[in-house]
């Protein structure tokens, strides 16, 4: 493939859509590079659902605390003016809409907004949700950054998700290599091209109609 | 930098329009942000919806704004105080409604609005008459009623310190319902003893994250009710 | 009248039937003398309503911080191991079922525990219940402390309450300037008489059937 | 004077029986009281319901009590760690239950369990195959599904300092679920890095006040489960 872009140019155009001063929380994979990628000028605040507002890059040897974890269970720092909180505390600020924008990885996401991103639903397979399911009901801006198809070749923008939702007409924002899409009411519409990528090969990778930039 | 302060109380208020429903952290005169309160008096905007515990004392801060006729109904568990006098004139005369919630309802509700919790259960005011007109509802073999959440467009709070960020602490008992006012209000706004510069609070004993906040100003040498009343202060 | 308590006495004798250990909250009146009447060798922990666990005696005038105030806003000291939190942590406290002992004034009491100790429901009366209707749902042992008649001479202890109701047999004890008196499922029976009082006068001055002592 | 301090991890859990549904602080690693878990696995008892956010890691802490066949149901949000193995075997060959509860929902019928609430709507799960069976409602013109609280008899908490009261602090996100399950158990037992005299912790910095804690016991040095893993160490 000529065009496109790599896992962290997707991040830093997800991270130019995000305005100075959010509170952003930021899922597991791909989402993670955001926070590399801040615009020139403007200050996002991070939240782990484990409880603390301010997370700051992984530690140095040194700085390591054993019990600074972020969600992923990977150690993070504290930022000067961070806070800690107990889980209801910051789930309240995840289901009260208090964080402004949450950037997640998927499986399938589906032109009307639903999001299936926490199993596939297979027989005998452990399930696992997380915070998942309250992420995308509770803050208002849900982007979701994924390669624009399974390593198969599979489409992952879809008409409807075949595996178990997260949530219902969620997402806002779709980062892939190929493109940024949009969900609007009348279905995927594209936003953006990567470079070198043309609408007509995000159409055929796109598993449901999707309208050409405005 | 993110910066939520704001030079002035006046500055901080101006844009709380009429009709608006606003929170007002403090229990009795502890906790009550006066000079935020003052500000809203001098701002003039009407037709207010006021949620705080009381109903202010004296004719100082909750009481003075009640007094002015900028109160168009309040949201309380008890405005009868000793010294609450501006109240129950007014609620007399008709100028103000009361809807009267019990204490620790009146802390739920607030805290479901900032968490997103639209009702909750709860065995207070079981087979009184401020359940009636409630739907109530049996678990585990005892009666509940359901309550839903209360928000506000804004709220007035008063900190300890705060920083930049909106990171506050409160001192003692003048915690109360501030906390959780300002998780359930859009646009929070803070009057602070001392303003921290960012990192200066210890992020453990921070108690209201600044996500929950909006705007700080700082008043380094607030005025206290009991103060005011016992100096026999009116306002304006 | 020759026998009886005075309102110290009262206390004092609620006082006796507290564990060691309990955390207790004291309402307004009366009850707030149980404070002065801590049994030798026992500690009780006072909790109060606006935040606070480890509530201390009235301060001198340089102790007073304008702050720190009871329910009652009446200004109040902390004592060593104390402890501040906001409002719906204080009233988790009470509607849990953690708070081991409330001692409450009162109106009236109904043989069944009904409690009314809120309004007198007169109309045009401004009513105002504070925490009241969430003690007596969530604090296991409510204690009345109360005169046994009115200035009148009206009984407090009767068959149904005639002021609106606080609670619905929420009151397990009663302390009267008469007599300690329990809510039993066969109604008012009098746990014990104040010194050079009579089971005849108690029965005389209560308005509902009450049984002696077993 | 009141004391709750106990001499030993092994005295702090002899009680708890078979059958017990048991609270577990932590959040992965962080937070997890190692100690009283390996007491508790030293101590027998078995057919626990245990609630924590995860099933643990490695073959120590959590995962080795679920090892040893003493777990028979799990309530979590997330059973599946890059470093669970023990769960998931157990799991395959049908010895423990699973019980799957957003993180949010998890936290939040916990903290219900210790408020006296019954039950709350939370707008988390609607439309999916873990709010089948539920209640749903509208307010306000949007779906949310009913939740019930949760209690247990025993929570087991590590915690960065406590007094004989049984106020505690935490150490940073060590913090996460231990103060909710310290609201929500009968008996909270609280492993603690430093027992403080009573009146050395800051009120203000108190983040779980003692009315919630039953027993604590000091381990002053405790084990990390990401070091014990490192070293590939098992329990018992």
């Amino acid at each position: 493939m000529s065009g496109g872009w790599n896992r962290e140019q997707m991040a830093a155009r997800a991270a130019q859509d995000i305005p100075d001063g959010s509170y952003v929380n930021l899922g597991i994979g791909i989402p993670e590079l955001v926070a590399k990628f801040v615009p020139e000028g403007r200050e996002f605040i991070y939240h782990t659902e484990n409880g603390m507002l301010g997370m700051g890059p992984p530690p140095t040897d040194e700085e390591r605390d054993l019990d600074l974890m972020n969600a992923g269970k990977k150690y993070v720092t504290e930022l000067p003016g961070a806070s800690y909180f107990h889980h209801a505390d910051s789930f309240s600020m995840i289901r009260g809409g208090h964080i402004d924008v949450c950037v997640l990885g998927t499986m399938q996401v589906a032109a009307n907004g639903d999001l299936a991103n926490w199993s596939t639903g297979a027989p005998g397979a452990i399930p696992a949700v997380g915070g998942a399911m309250d992420l995308v009901q509770g803050v208002d801006r849900i982007y979701v950054i994924t390669q624009h198809t399974t390593k198969k070749g599979e489409p992952k923008l879809v008409e409807q998700c075949s595996y178990p939702l997260t949530g219902v007409g969620v997402v806002s924002r779709i980062y892939t290599d190929l493109a940024v899409v949009d969900v609007t009411p009348d279905g995927f519409r594209v936003f953006e091209l990567a470079p070198g990528v043309t609408f007509e090969e995000v159409e055929e990778k796109t598993g449901a109609p999707i309208l050409p930039a405005e | 930098m993110i910066d939520k302060t704001y030079s002035s109380v006046a500055e901080a208020v101006a844009d709380i329009p009429d009709g608006a429903t606003v929170m007002v952290g403090g229990f009795g005169a502890s906790g009550s942000p006066i000079e935020l309160i003052h500000a809203l008096i001098d701002q003039g905007t009407s037709d207010l919806t006021v949620i705080n515990n009381n109903t202010g004392n004296g004719e100082v801060g909750l009481a003075a704004l009640i007094g002015t006729g900028q109160v168009s109904k309040m949201i309380c568990s008890f405005p009868r105080s000793s010294q609450s006098r501006v109240f129950p004139k007014m609620y007399e005369a008709g100028k103000v409604e009361l809807e009267l919630v019990p204490q620790g309802t009146l802390a739920e509700r607030i805290r479901s609005g900032g968490a997103g919790i639209p009702a909750f259960y709860t065995p207070s005011t079981v087979g009184t008459i401020l359940a009636e007109g409630k739907e109530s509802r049996e678990f585990e073999g005892r009666s509940f009623v359901m309550e839903r959440w209360l928000k506000a467009d804004f709220a007035l709070i008063k900190a300890e310190t705060a920083d930049p960020l909106g990171n506050l602490t409160y001192n003692k008992t003048a915690r109360n319902f501030s906390p959780l006012m300002c998780m359930a209000a859009t646009t929070t706004i803070v009057q602070t003893k001392r303003l921290m510069a960012r990192g200066e609070i210890n992020p453990e004993l921070v108690v209201t994250p600044g996500i929950f906040v909006d705007r700080v100003v700082e008043v380094a040498d607030p005025v206290h009710e009991d103060t005011l009343i016992a100096d026999e202060r009116s306002y304006p």
